[in-house]
């Protein structure tokens, strides 16, 4: 028997949190770092040749490349697109089942256990950052042994997307709520953050005014992905001298 | 037309009688069609929905397709037999059955490739409103909820709208036949008699079904159309999709109904009932879908192009002029320029075979039209670097075969099991004899007998 | 149950017949309801075919329809409710998705009452055993009187052979 | 030939029944490579892929757990109780993280170096000591993976949830058997009753 803990039940409530995040483009060197740690970290399968040569392979962050002038006067620009966590989130309200929905920490949830594979999500978002299990994913000897035990591995049929590691999220909210405290900015990171070599990723509660997040989001190099469409969304993109300016002063 | 009952309940109780053997050798043909569809979907649900040809960005392909083409088809039926009802056209009776059985068939069809389509089909009772211990129901904003109650609405209401008017059929076929068929009949009528307050219930039940169905029919596959106008997607995201899917919902019904009605004609020999002057009248309002469905597809054009926003132009130049180009100038031939100008000549449409010729493209036309609005704005959706493509794999097309087998099979055992053309209400009309059941006489037969008569 | 009838070849005769009978029902003694018609098809056009044309099918199906939609209505906000999630920046009970379920589920419930309506005015089914002739199934029309009360069969057979009868017949079961 | 269409329905019906069956059938569930759709994949805990039996993961989607599991001792959790051992003290760290432990042989032993060493049970327990194993316990509570729930229990003890209202009043049971379905109702329930989150990511990620 656990003996009952009368202190404890004394409510001691954690601030609810708006997570977010920005990416600073003129950091960030296409290094795919954050794409390697993301899969490590969050149990995505790769799919294999074949299967990523039809279009299937899983990237839950991708850096798409774009190129700018002639050759040889050629600028890449990496830009790392991951889900946006939108507030106005046009996924959400397609999905018959709940299997993806917005939480009260700004999240948008995507529940594995709920989905049944319409694939309409998928078709709704604007920014193509949503993931489907075409087959049962595999993971040769000794691959199975790496999988990270706190994320639930997908099977045939689920669509998957970016959480913003929250199994990283739910573990410092459950250390912060064990030493009552609130959790501090910074304290912890999502795989692709935590990775970035240049720090072009920065996480944080978008509600902070204190936040570096929430400071870097009101730069004036702050720009949305697709702004025109409304989604609300919840990652910030920093870029200096590009057409954003002109769209977002 | 004038026979007397006992000639109609021979002619059209024919076909539950008696069976050639080209009957058996059709079943088993399309039967075996449909196995392999069944095999098809077998080996998805084996290797996962991998087994499809669909992939990123493209994850609605050929089954999305076919959903809304067999709900296209569905409109032949209920639709079309509630608006002659409605409208109290007298040309109706031989036609009304042949059409709703289209409708109840066409929606099983098209309710079966929502669930194949689905990622894990097993799950796919989450879609129904049930009370689970979970204490979570189903989203009632998702636009596959709405059609979800939609389909349902429709298929009860077409199967009823087919069912009410077939108890005093049953009733004739129970009296007309012996050992166990007359026990099953004797079921199926619910012991209909014929009093006149029986008939009377009938003719009221039907008027007012005849009156609610028509708004359901237009509510479904507005409800289709919205499955992709709801999506931010260009080239989705449109207000002109309801009145356009219905549109083009009752111009495919209708090319299917005249293909099915000369199938029908042919094969149970009711050269008699169904006459050229049915094909002609149906023939008329293919003709005017026809025009209605191009005045659709140039409005819908002209916005996109006049609004000329970079990612609906990027599909829209796909469609038009990029990879998608062939099918989407075929879809135009098939639907418009092949049947406009044939159902368009007086002398062409009124003659069955014509009129057969011009349905058939417009059929293809329409899955057409369908996968053009599916799968192209998928390709090209809006962030470039996530461009990609699709091609059907043979999964896709076995069940699509089988689906288009499985339209005649059903059609076959059900012609066998009841009366394909209602025969109470054609002895109904044969009895008031209105005028609009003769054929007008051709203008130059006119001509010509003025001039024989001297004048 | 017993009855009487007359097998008539055109709705003529089968008034005629139905006249002959409403003439002598007091003097030997049965009443309208035991008068029957049965037909192959509607003869709404006739007076025979009249009887029982008083219903209340349409405002039951119109009730069915409300009734439908209030239901659906109260259930569809009822479910939003019991587990609220916010989707796509909506509110919880989203009035404009609800309206189009509401409208199905009004539509459903006018279709369901209209056949349910039917079958209960119609008295289906009904398998047990009635009077019956299937040759109404060849346009012709029965006319007769069920039960007939002791000593008239003559007369009344009398009067359906007047009134023009093909056949007329007896039915014991 | 009347009887011919009626027979044709249920070949129909046998065979497309059977056409489904049929890649299954053909493919095997034995080969262990194999992709397959069945809702399963995993066996036990969430880190292994191997293909699973097509019986065992009808049992899955039904939700369909074992109620007791053989264990290779059958430890008799009443007496321990009764003798006044929290559950703490051998399933040390559910108070404070994510799952409870199970002691180790050694753990065990050092009671029963000098507790009741002439039992059948300690014996078989002080021979899996002496050969330097572990004793081979097998797991009764879990979710499957389809579930994909990920469950803590520090902060259900610091909330103070009684470890008996999941696992059963332990003071009557010998080796654990599972006491509660653990279905989504059972704790959403709780999670209403005690006014926390019912957000669906506080479980499932």
């Amino acid at each position: 028997m656990a003996p009952a803990k009368e202190q404890n039940q004394k409510a001691f409530r954690l601030k609810r949190r708006n997570w977010g995040m920005a990416v600073d483009e003129d950091r960030c060197t296409g290094c795919e770092a954050c794409v390697v740690a993301c899969h490590a970290e969050n149990n995505i399968a790769t799919v294999g040749e074949e299967q990523a040569a039809r279009g299937r392979a899983m990237h839950w962050i991708r850096i798409e490349r774009y190129y700018e002038g002639t050759f040889p006067d050629i600028k890449v620009k990496y830009q790392p697109v991951l889900c946006q966590q939108c507030d106005n989130a046009p996924c959400e309200a397609v999905c018959p089942t709940y299997a993806s929905y917005h939480n009260a920490e700004g999240l948008n949830a995507q529940i594995y256990n709920r989905c049944i594979g319409t694939r309409y999500c998928a078709n709704a978002c604007p920014y193509e950052d949503r993931y489907f299990n075409f087959v049962n994913p595999a993971w040769d000897e000794p691959l199975n042994l790496q999988l990270n035990p706190d994320v639930s591995v997908r099977s045939v049929g689920i669509m998957e997307k970016c959480t913003f590691c929250i199994q990283r999220i739910r573990a410092a909210e459950i250390n912060a709520e064990k030493e009552k405290r609130q959790l501090k900015d910074g304290e912890f990171n999502p795989a692709c953050v935590q990775s970035c070599p240049t720090e072009a990723l920065v996480f944080g509660d978008l509600d902070d005014p204190e936040s570096r997040v929430s400071r870097l989001a009101k730069s004036n190099r702050a720009a949305k992905l697709l702004p025109d469409l409304g989604t609300k969304p919840k990652v910030t993109y920093l870029r200096r001298g590009s057409w954003y300016d002109e769209q977002n002063t | 037309m004038n026979k007397t009952p006992e000639q109609i309940n021979e002619e059209l109780l024919l076909p539950l009688n008696s069976t050639s053997w080209r009957y058996y050798l059709a079943v088993a043909a399309l039967g075996m069609l449909v196995l392999v569809g069944f095999y098809a979907w077998g080996y998805q649900l084996d290797h996962g929905i991998g087994a499809s040809g669909l992939d990123r960005p493209v994850f609605w392909g050929v089954y999305i397709t076919d959903f809304v083409f067999w709900i296209g088809i569905s409109h032949a039926g209920t639709l079309i037999s509630a608006i002659l009802r409605v409208s109290n056209a007298e040309w109706r009776r031989p036609v009304t059955r042949c059409a709703e059985a289209i409708t109840v068939f066409s929606l099983l069809i098209a309710a079966t490739f929502p669930v194949i389509h689905l990622g894990r089909p097993w799950l796919f009772f989450w879609l129904i409103p049930y009370p689970s211990e979970r204490g979570i129901w189903p989203q009632f904003r998702s636009p596959l909820l709405w059609d979800f109650f939609a389909l349902n609405t429709y298929l009860i209401g077409s199967f009823s709208f087919l069912l009410l008017p077939s108890f005093p059929d049953f009733a004739l076929v129970r009296d007309r036949s012996e050992g166990w068929r007359r026990r099953l009949y004797g079921i199926l009528s619910l012991g209909w008699r014929g009093t006149p307050k029986q008939w009377h219930r009938l003719e009221m039940a039907m008027r007012i079904m005849a009156v609610a169905i028509i708004p359901v029919a237009v509510s479904v596959h507005t409800i289709v159309s919205w499955d992709f106008a709801m999506a931010l997607v260009p080239g989705w995201h449109s207000t002109i999709f309801g009145p356009y899917f219905v549109a083009g919902a009752i111009f495919s019904g209708i090319a299917a109904l005249i293909i099915v009605m000369a199938c029908v004609r042919k094969l149970l020999h009711l050269e008699e009932y169904l006459e050229p002057i049915h094909f002609d009248h149906l023939g008329k309002l293919l003709l005017a879908m026809s025009l209605i469905w191009f005045y659709f597809v140039f409005a819908e054009s002209l916005t996109t192009w006049y609004g000329n926003q970079p990612s609906e132009m990027t599909v829209f130049w796909l469609t038009r002029s990029g990879s998608f180009s062939p099918l989407f100038w075929m879809m135009v031939i098939c639907n418009a320029i092949i049947p406009v100008p044939i159902l368009s000549i007086k002398r062409l449409r009124s003659k069955i075979g014509w009129t057969v010729l011009a349905s058939i493209p417009i059929v293809i036309g329409m899955w057409l039209e369908r996968f053009l609005i599916v799968v192209p704005s998928l390709e090209q959706n809006r962030l470039p670097y996530a461009y990609g493509t699709y091609t059907p794999s043979w999964v896709e097309i076995g069940i699509t075969v089988a689906s288009f087998a499985a339209m005649p099979l059903l059609y076959l055992l059900f012609v066998k099991a009841v009366p394909i053309i209602s025969i109470w209400e054609l002895k109904l009309g044969q009895h008031e004899k209105p005028a609009e059941v003769a054929a007008p006489v051709p203008a130059e037969e006119i001509v010509q007998g003025a001039t024989a008569s001297g004048r | 149950m017993q009855a009487i009838y007359g097998l008539y070849r055109d709705p003529d005769s089968a008034q005629q017949a139905m006249d002959l009978l409403q003439q002598a029902e007091r003097g030997l003694g049965f009443n309208d309801n035991q008068i029957l018609v049965l037909t192959g098809e509607p003869y709404e056009d006739h007076a025979f075919g009249m009887q029982n044309k008083k219903t209340i099918m349409p405002w039951m199906s119109a009730g069915g329809g409300l009734v439908g939609g209030l239901l659906g209505f109260w259930f569809i906000s009822f479910t939003q409710r019991a587990y609220p999630l916010m989707t796509g920046g909506m509110q919880i009970v989203t009035k404009w998705p609800d309206g189009i379920l509401t409208y199905e589920l009004t539509m459903l419930g006018a279709i369901l009452t209209t056949v349910v309506t039917l079958l209960i005015a119609a008295r289906l089914p009904d398998w047990r055993r009635h009077v019956f002739d299937p040759a109404i199934g060849e346009g012709k029309i029965l006319i007769g009187v069920t039960d007939p009360p002791e000593g008239s069969q003559d007369e009344l057979r009398r009067r359906l052979r007047s009134a023009g009868a093909v056949e007329v017949k007896e039915f014991i079961a | 030939m009347k009887h011919g269409v009626s027979a044709f329905l249920v070949a129909i019906a046998v065979g497309g029944v059977a056409s489904i069956l049929l890649p299954f059938l053909v493919s095997g569930y034995v080969d262990g490579n194999r992709q397959s759709a069945s809702p399963s994949y995993v066996t036990s805990g969430k880190c292994s892929a191997s293909q699973m039996s097509f019986l065992a993961g009808a049992k899955e989607y039904f939700g369909i757990y074992p109620a007791s599991v053989r264990q290779p001792i059958a430890f008799p959790h009443k007496i321990h109780v009764k003798n006044g051992m929290p559950c703490e003290t051998c399933h040390a760290g559910v108070d404070e993280g994510q799952q409870a432990a199970i002691p180790g042989a050694a753990v065990c032993m050092t009671c029963h170096q000098v507790i009741a060493t002439n039992k059948p049970e300690i014996k078989k327990l002080a021979s899996y000591y002496r050969k330097g194993e572990e004793v081979p316990w097998r797991r009764v509570y879990w979710f499957y993976p389809s579930a994909h729930v990920d469950f803590w229990h520090g902060p259900h003890i610091r909330a103070g949830v009684e470890c008996q209202s999941c696992h059963g009043d332990m003071r009557k049971e010998t080796v654990a058997v599972r006491k509660a379905g653990l279905n989504m109702g059972f704790c959403v329930n709780c999670h209403r009753s005690r006014h926390v989150s019912t957000d669906c990511t506080t479980c499932h990620y």
